[in-house]
C-alpha cells in the first residue's frame, strides 16, 4: 500500500481524509485507485494533477513507478510561463 | 481610394511604389516592398521596433507617411551589413547576447548606428537615453548597453 | 526515467558561450517573425471588439461590412464549432464571444479583405447592438455578495459552499498547526497586500497566417510558444481532424507565457475557410493589451510569526486572484510558491480563483509566484526590521534544503536556496555603502519548473554533421544550448549542428515552451537523442570491425574499441561512418520521445538598492544583483540574460506597470505610452551570479532558469523602498502618488 | 483622405478653408499619425506644410530674437548651440517630447496645436514669451502662445488658420529659463506635471519672471501670482515657499490614469521651485 497525501482543499471530497492508502505501483494506479476509493475526487483529478513521488514532481507520466515506502503527494497540475 | 505614386531611395536603391495616403513608411516597407526587417511593435511611436533613418535622421517609420518619403533617403536594418560583412554593432550584438527574441533588435541596431555616427564616444547614460524609445522586454538592456559601449570603443580604436 | 551516465564536470562544449546559430538572421532583419509571413493571394483580417466591459450581444449586422469593396468574408461565433466543453469551450468563448461580451476588447466578429486598410474600415462597419450589463473588475469586489455574476455554474467542485459564484476554484494546503505556531512566536506580523494585473509586454504582437480549404486541410504559421498546442486547440475550435492542420512556428518576438495561449489563430483559419484564401491576422498593440493575457491581479493576507532569534514559527497566507472572465487564475501556484523557500513546521495557504470582467489571464513567467513573494518577503522583511535581524541570516536560518518538507507537501531533493543566500551574502553588493536617500532590499523567490511532453530527432548527414529538430520554439537562444548539448554528446564541433524548430508534421507532440522547460526537457531529449545516434554509430563501427556492439565506445567524435580486448582498430570518425551509412544499414537518426519528469525546482536571491525622492515619491533602482541556481549553465551568457530579463520585468511590475480600469470597466492604458514597461534609461546594469547546484533529474544537472528570476524583484524593491524612505508599500505598483501618500501619512503619524 | 503639399502658407490656408470634414496640418506628424493609427482622428484632408520654403530654418534676427520654422524638429533645435545658449529651457522642453525617434520629427508648433495641457514644449514657450504668426484666409495675425490652446485638444485657430512662424524674444541680459516635468519613468511618458520658469536678474534680485505650469489645468497656465512671488527676491527660501504655494493655488488638476489631484498639486510646487533654481542659476551665469 502507498500512502497518498492530498492537498487539504481535497479533504471535503475524500470523506474528510488528507491521507489515503492505495494499492499502486505506478502514478497511474495511484490516480485510478484514488478515484475508486473516493469518486468525489474524479473532477479534481480530471482538472489536472501532478504527483510528487519522493520529492520529484510528476506532471504527466502515469507510468512513473511508485514504491510502497514512497512519499506521494497529490498536487495541482504544474504549468508555467 | 486613389493611390499616390512615390519615388524614394531605400538603402541606396531607388524604388517606386503606389500607396494610400494613410499608409505609413512602415506599411510600405513591409507590405509593398517586402522588406520585413523593420518591425511593428505598436504603430504609435512608443516602442522603436520600426526605427529607420530618413535623410540620415532617426525616426519611427510608423510615424512617417509613405507619401512623405517622396524624394527622401531611407535606411533600414537590411542596409546595415555590407554584403556578407556584418557591421561591428551586429557582430557585437551576437557576441554579447544583446538580443534574446530579436524582435527589437533591428530597431535598436538602426538607432545605435545613428547614435555612433553622431557621437562616437557616448557615455553609458547617453546610450541609455538615446535608446529610451527602443523597448526591449527580454534583456533588461544590460547586454545591449555593453555591446554598444564596446562597439563604440572598438570603432574609435579602428578609426 | 533512469539517468545513469550523468555528467557534471569535464565538459568540452557545455559552459562555453558561442554565438547563437540564428544570430546573423536576427541582426540583419532576415529572421521571419509572425507578421513577416506572407502567401500569394492572401487576405488581411481585422477583429471587431466589444467596447463594453460586460454586455449582452443582441444583434450583429455584417451587411454593411460585407458590401464594402474588397471585403471577402466576415465571421462571427456561428462560424466555429459547437458543442465544446471544458477548457476548449472557455478558449472559444474568449476567442470569439457567444451571446455575451465579457470584457472591454472581447472579440465579437472578424473581417477579411484585400488589404489591411480595407479590413480595418470594414471592421468599423460591422454593427453590433449591445445591452450593457453590470460589471466588476476588482478582485475583492468580484467576490463580494453584491457583485454581478460573470457566469453561473462556472465553479468547480473544489469551491466550498457559500462563496460568490465568481469564485470558481479553491485551493487549500499546508501542514502543522498554525495557531499553535503563532502562539510560540515572539512577534507576529499580519498584513494585507494588493497587486495589479501586468502584461507580459512582448514587443511582437500576435500574428498568424492561415489557410484552410473545403477539404478540411489547413496550414498555419504563427508566433507561439507552442505550435502543437495551437494545432490541438484550433482543430477543436474549428471542428477539424488534428493531423489535417499543420502548424509552423515562426520566430517569436517574446512570449513570457503570453504566447502559450491561443487568441487569433482560430479566427484567421475560420476566415480562410470562409473565403478559401490565405488570411493574415496581426493584432494591433491596443488589442494585445485589451484581449491577450495579462497576469492575475491579487488581494492577499499574510501572517507570519517569528521568534527573537529569527526562527519562523508559523506562516499563513490567503491569496485571491482575479483572472478575467474565465477560470484559470493560478491561485494554487501562488499558494504553493508563497512559503516554499522556508522550512516551516506550521504553514497554511488558501487560494481563490475569481472571475471578473477582464480579459482571460494567461501565464506570465512563474505564474502566480511573484505576487506571493511580494507579500511574504515583505512581511519577513518587516519582521527582520522589528526584531533587528539581518535579512539574509534570517532567511538562511529558515531556508529550505534537501530533506525539508516543503510548504506545499513533498520533501525537497537537492536544491540551491542556501547556496544563493550564501552567494548573495558574499557579494560585494551586499555590504557596499549606500548614499543618503537610498535603501537596500533583498528577497528570495521560488519556481517549480516543468518537464513536459517532448520529442526531438537528430539526423546525421553524410558528411558527419547533424540536423537537430526540436519542437520548442526558441525564445531566447535555446538553439545554441541544444547545439552545445548535442556537440557534447556527439563530440563534433558546435558549428556542425544545425538546429531547427520543426513543424507539427515533423515530430511528435511537444508541450509549449513554458515552465522553464526548454533547456531542461528539450535539452535532456537532445542528449538522449544524441546518445541514441551514438549507439547506432557504434553499431556500424562494430559491424565494420566485426566485433560486438558493446565492444565499441564513442570518444571525441569517433568510434573506438572500448578496451584492449576489443581489438586494435584506428578510431573511426563520425564522417567515415555517415559517409557509408546508406550502404551499412540506412540513415542514422537519434530519437527521443518521452515526458521528462525530473525538472528541478529553482530558487533565487536578489539584492537591490533603491533611491526615493521624498518630494515626488519617485523611485530609482540604482543597483541590482541577481543570484540564482541554474543547476548547470549550458550557455552561461544566455542564463545571465534570463536572470537580467526577469529582474527587469519585476522592476516594471513593482514600480510602474498596471492595468488601469475606469469606472466604465474599460481599460484606460492599452498603449506602451501608458502601460509603462522599463526603458533603457530606467535601469542600472544588472549584475548576475550563477549558482550551480545540479538537478538530479537532468543528465548535466540543468534546472530551468527562465521564470524564477521574476519572483524576487517585487518584494526586493518594496523592501529597498522601505529601507530608503521608511514607508512600507503594500500595494503594487509602488507609484509616486502612492509613495508620496505613504510618506504623508507617516509624517502625520 | 486627401493629401496636399502646398507651396505656401497662403495656399495651405486656402485648401484648409475650402476643405470639408476634418482637416489636419502635417509637419512632424508625431501626433497626427498616432491619432490616425489609433482611430482617434482620421482626417479627410491632410495638408503637409513642411515643403513650404523656410519651414526648416532657425534664424537669429539682428535684435537677438529668433525665428523658428514651423517644421524644425526637436533634434534640430537641440543641435543648434546658439539657440540652446539663449533659451536652454525652451530647447530642453522641446527635447523632452518623446523618444530620440520622435525628436527627429516632432515640432514645437505641433506640440502647441495638439492642444494637450501636458505638452512639454508649451510651458517653456509660454514662460519665454514666445509669439506665433497665424496665417488664415484673411491674412496673418500674431498671437501669444498662451492664447493658442483653449482646452484639451482645442485651440483658438479658426477654420483655415495655421501657425506659420514662431518668434522667440531676444534673450537680453542676465536672463535664464528652465523647464522640468514629472514622469514616472525617466523617458517616454506624458508629463504628469510640468513647470517652466523664465526670469531676469539685476544683481542677485529677480526683476522679471514668467512662470508657466503644465498638466495641472485644461490648458497650460501662465501664473502671474507665481511670478510675483519671486520678483523682487533673491529666490530665498521664503520666495521659494511663496512660489510653490502660488503654483499650487493656481492649478486645477484632475485625477486620471497618470496622476491624482493631490499628487499634481503637491508636485507642481516642487517642480516650480526646482525650475526656478535652475533658471536663477542660469541667469547668474548668463552675464552681459
Amino acid at each position: 500500500m502507498v500512502e497518498v497525501n492530498l492537498w487539504s482543499g481535497l479533504r471535503a471530497l475524500a470523506d474528510g481524509k488528507d491521507k489515503v492508502e492505495i494499492e499502486a505501483t505506478t502514478v497511474g494506479e495511484v490516480l485510478s485507485g484514488l478515484v475508486k476509493a473516493h469518486p468525489g475526487l474524479q473532477d479534481a483529478i480530471d482538472a489536472g494533477v501532478s504527483v510528487a513521488v519522493d520529492g520529484r514532481v510528476i506532471a504527466s507520466s502515469l507510468t512513473e513507478p511508485v514504491a510502497p515506502d514512497s512519499e506521494v503527494f497529490l498536487m495541482q497540475r504544474l504549468k508555467g510561463g | 481610394m486613389s493611390k499616390i505614386h512615390v519615388t524614394t531611395t531605400v538603402n541606396g536603391d531607388e524604388v517606386e511604389f503606389l500607396c494610400d495616403p494613410r499608409e505609413t513608411v512602415l506599411d510600405v516597407l513591409r507590405d509593398r516592398l517586402g522588406m520585413t526587417g523593420t518591425k511593428e511593435g505598436c504603430g504609435t511611436g512608443d516602442c522603436g521596433a520600426c526605427s529607420i533613418t530618413l535623410d540620415g535622421r532617426l525616426v519611427c517609420s510608423c510615424l512617417v507617411l509613405g507619401v512623405e518619403a517622396e524624394g527622401r533617403e531611407i535606411a533600414t536594418v537590411e542596409g546595415i551589413a555590407t554584403g556578407e560583412d556584418l557591421h561591428p554593432l551586429q557582430q557585437k550584438f551576437i557576441e554579447y547576447a544583446a538580443l534574446q527574441c530579436g524582435i527589437c533588435t533591428p530597431g535598436i541596431l538602426v538607432a545605435t548606428k545613428a547614435l555612433l555616427e553622431k557621437n562616437p564616444d557616448p557615455t553609458e547614460t547617453e546610450v541609455r537615453y538615446w535608446l529610451a524609445g527602443n523597448l526591449c522586454r527580454c534583456t533588461g538592456y544590460d547586454k545591449i548597453i555593453r555591446a554598444v559601449m564596446d562597439t563604440a570603443a572598438d570603432m574609435r580604436e579602428a578609426s | 526515467m533512469a539517468l545513469d551516465n550523468t555528467k557534471s564536470t569535464g565538459f568540452t562544449h557545455v559552459g562555453t558561450t558561442p554565438d547563437r546559430p540564428d544570430g546573423v538572421d536576427k541582426v540583419t532583419g532576415r529572421a521571419r517573425f509572425g507578421a513577416d509571413i506572407t502567401a500569394p493571394g492572401m487576405l488581411h483580417a481585422a477583429i471587431v471588439r466589444s467596447p463594453h466591459a460586460h454586455a449582452r450581444i443582441k444583434r450583429i449586422d455584417t451587411s454593411k461590412a460585407e458590401a464594402l469593396a474588397g471585403v471577402k468574408g466576415v465571421v462571427t461565433r456561428a462560424d466555429f464549432a459547437t458543442g465544446l466543453t471544458g477548457e476548449n469551450w472557455n478558449i472559444l468563448e474568449n476567442v470569439m464571444a457567444g451571446d455575451t461580451a465579457l470584457y472591454d476588447g472581447h472579440a465579437v466578429a472578424a473581417v477579411a479583405a484585400t488589404s489591411s486598410l480595407i479590413a480595418r474600415d470594414a471592421a468599423k462597419l460591422v454593427v453590433v447592438e449591445y445591452e450593457p450589463l453590470p460589471h466588476v473588475t476588482d478582485v475583492d469586489k468580484a467576490m463580494a455578495a453584491d457583485a454581478p455574476v460573470i457566469r453561473e455554474g462556472a465553479a468547480d467542485t473544489s469551491v466550498p459552499k457559500g462563496l460568490h459564484p465568481n469564485v470558481v476554484r479553491y485551493h487549500e494546503s499546508g501542514h502543522g498547526d498554525v495557531e499553535a505556531g503563532f502562539a510560540e512566536a515572539d512577534l507576529v506580523v499580519e498584513d494585507h497586500f494588493k497587486t495589479e494585473a501586468t502584461h507580459q509586454g512582448y514587443i511582437e504582437p500576435h500574428a498568424c497566417l492561415g489557410t484552410l480549404g473545403g477539404d478540411g486541410k489547413g496550414e498555419l504559421w504563427c508566433c507561439t510558444q507552442g505550435h502543437w498546442n495551437v494545432q490541438k486547440i484550433c482543430a477543436a475550435l474549428l471542428g477539424l481532424e488534428t493531423a489535417n492542420l499543420r502548424v509552423t512556428a515562426s520566430e517569436i518576438g517574446g512570449g513570457f507565457g503570453g504566447k502559450t495561449a491561443v487568441f487569433i489563430e482560430p479566427v484567421a483559419l475560420a476566415l480562410a475557410r470562409k473565403t478559401n484564401k490565405p488570411v493574415k491576422l496581426v493584432m494591433p498593440r491596443a488589442d494585445v493589451f485589451k484581449a491577450t493575457g495579462p497576469t492575475a491581479s491579487t488581494s492577499m493576507d499574510i501572517k507570519i510569526g517569528m521568534k527573537k532569534d529569527g526562527t519562523i514559527t508559523a506562516a499563513q497566507g490567503t491569496f485571491r486572484l482575479q483572472g478575467g472572465a474565465f477560470p484559470g487564475a493560478p491561485c494554487e501556484f501562488t499558494a504553493m510558491c508563497a512559503f516554499a523557500p522556508y522550512a516551516l513546521k506550521n504553514v497554511r495557504q488558501v487560494g481563490y480563483d475569481v472571475m471578473s470582467n477582464r480579459p482571460k489571464q494567461a501565464a506570465y513567467r512563474a505564474p502566480g509566484s511573484p505576487m506571493a513573494a511580494f507579500a511574504v518577503e515583505s512581511v519577513i522583511d518587516e519582521l527582520c526590521n522589528r526584531l533587528d535581524l539581518d535579512p539574509i541570516e534570517t532567511r538562511l536560518k529558515n531556508a529550505s534544503k534537501k530533506g525539508t518538507k516543503a510548504s506545499f507537501g513533498p520533501t525537497f531533493d537537492r536544491i540551491g536556496l542556501v547556496e544563493t543566500l550564501e552567494a548573495a551574502k558574499a557579494h560585494p553588493h551586499y555590504c557596499a555603502p549606500l548614499k543618503p536617500g537610498q535603501g537596500r532590499g533583498i528577497s528570495c523567490g521560488f519556481w517549480f519548473n516543468h518537464g513536459g511532453e517532448t520529442a526531438v530527432s537528430l539526423a546525421l548527414s553524410e558528411d558527419g554533421t547533424a540536423q537537430l529538430a526540436v519542437g520548442t520554439p526558441d525564445i531566447g537562444g535555446s538553439r545554441a544550448s541544444m547545439a552545445l548539448m548535442a556537440a557534447e554528446e556527439l563530440g563534433i564541433p558546435y558549428e556542425n549542428i544545425r538546429v531547427t524548430i520543426a513543424d507539427t508534421a515533423t515530430l511528435g507532440y511537444n508541450e509549449v515552451s513554458h515552465g522553464s522547460r526548454v533547456t531542461y526537457a528539450s535539452g535532456l531529449a537532445t542528449i538522449q537523442a544524441a546518445r541514441d545516434a551514438v549507439k547506432k554509430l557504434c553499431g556500424r563501427a562494430a559491424a565494420k570491425w566485426g566485433i560486438p556492439e558493446d565492444a565499441v565506445k564513442w570518444e571525441n567524435g569517433c568510434a573506438v574499441p572500448s578496451g584492449p580486448n576489443a581489438g586494435d582498430f584506428d578510431p573511426l570518425p563520425i564522417a567515415e561512418i555517415t559517409k557509408r551509412m546508406g550502404a551499412t544499414g540506412g540513415p542514422i537518426v537519434g530519437h527521443f520521445e518521452a515526458t521528462p519528469e525530473g525538472a528541478g525546482v529553482s530558487f533565487a536571491t536578489h539584492i537591490v538598492d533603491a533611491e526615493v525622492d521624498p518630494e515626488t515619491g519617485k523611485t530609482s533602482v540604482v543597483r541590482y544583483t541577481v543570484v540564482q541556481d541554474a543547476g548547470k549553465a549550458i550557455h552561461p551568457t544566455y542564463v545571465e540574460g534570463q536572470f537580467q530579463g526577469g529582474a527587469a520585468q519585476g522592476i516594471g511590475w513593482a514600480l510602474n506597470e498596471e492595468y488601469i480600469y475606469g469606472e466604465d470597466g474599460r481599460l484606460q492604458n492599452a498603449l506602451f505610452l501608458d502601460y509603462r514597461i522599463p526603458v533603457a534609461s530606467d535601469l542600472p546594469m544588472i549584475d548576475t551570479v550563477i549558482v550551480e547546484v545540479p538537478n538530479p533529474g537532468h543528465p548535466y544537472g540543468v534546472r530551468g532558469v527562465g521564470e524564477t528570476s521574476i519572483c524576487p524583484p517585487l518584494a526586493a524593491i518594496a523592501n529597498a523602498v522601505s529601507a530608503a524612505a521608511g514607508v512600507r508599500l503594500r500595494q503594487l505598483p509602488m507609484s509616486p502618488p502612492r509613495i508620496l501618500e505613504a510618506l504623508e501619512q507617516q509624517r502625520n503619524g | 483622405m486627401q493629401y496636399h503639399t502646398p507651396a505656401s502658407f497662403e495656399d495651405a490656408a486656402a485648401i484648409a478653408a475650402q476643405a470639408d470634414g476634418v482637416t489636419r496640418f502635417l509637419a512632424g506628424g508625431t501626433d497626427v499619425l498616432v491619432q490616425l493609427r489609433a482611430d482617434i482622428v482620421t482626417p479627410d484632408t491632410l495638408i503637409d506644410i513642411k515643403g513650404i520654403t523656410g519651414t526648416r530654418d532657425i534664424a537669429r534676427n539682428p535684435d537677438g530674437s529668433w525665428q523658428i520654422g514651423i517644421a524644425v524638429s526637436g533634434a534640430e533645435m537641440t543641435e543648434h548651440p546658439a539657440l540652446g545658449r539663449d533659451w536652454p529651457g525652451v530647447v530642453e522642453a522641446t527635447d523632452l517630447i518623446g523618444s530620440t525617434q520622435v525628436q527627429g520629427r516632432c515640432t514645437m508648433v505641433g506640440n502647441l496645436c495638439n492642444g494637450s495641457p501636458a505638452a512639454d514644449a508649451v510651458p517653456a514657450m509660454v514662460a519665454a514669451g514666445i509669439t506665433v504668426t497665424v496665417t488664415g484666409p484673411d491674412g496673418t495675425r500674431d498671437v501669444a502662445v498662451e492664447d493658442i490652446p483653449t482646452g484639451p485638444g482645442k485651440t483658438s485657430l479658426a477654420k483655415g488658420e495655421l501657425i506659420s512662424a514662431v518668434h522667440i524674444p531676444a534673450r537680453g541680459d542676465h536672463g535664464g529659463d528652465a523647464y522640468l516635468r514629472f514622469i514616472p519613468r525617466t523617458e517616454m511618458d506624458i508629463a504628469v506635471v510640468g513647470a517652466a520658469v523664465n526670469l531676469r536678474l539685476e544683481g542677485d534680485t529677480i526683476t522679471e519672471a514668467r512662470v508657466s505650469l503644465g498638466a495641472v489645468a485644461p490648458t497650460v497656465l501662465l501664473v502671474q501670482e507665481a511670478a510675483d512671488a519671486i520678483i523682487g527676491t533673491t529666490l530665498d527660501d521664503a520666495a521659494l515657499a511663496a512660489l510653490a504655494q502660488a503654483a499650487r493655488d493656481a492649478c486645477k488638476p484632475i485625477d486620471d490614469k497618470r496622476g491624482t489631484i493631490k499628487f499634481r498639486t503637491h508636485v507642481v510646487g516642487v517642480l516650480a521651485q526646482r525650475a526656478a533654481k535652475i533658471a536663477y542659476e542660469r541667469a547668474q551665469k548668463a552675464g552681459k
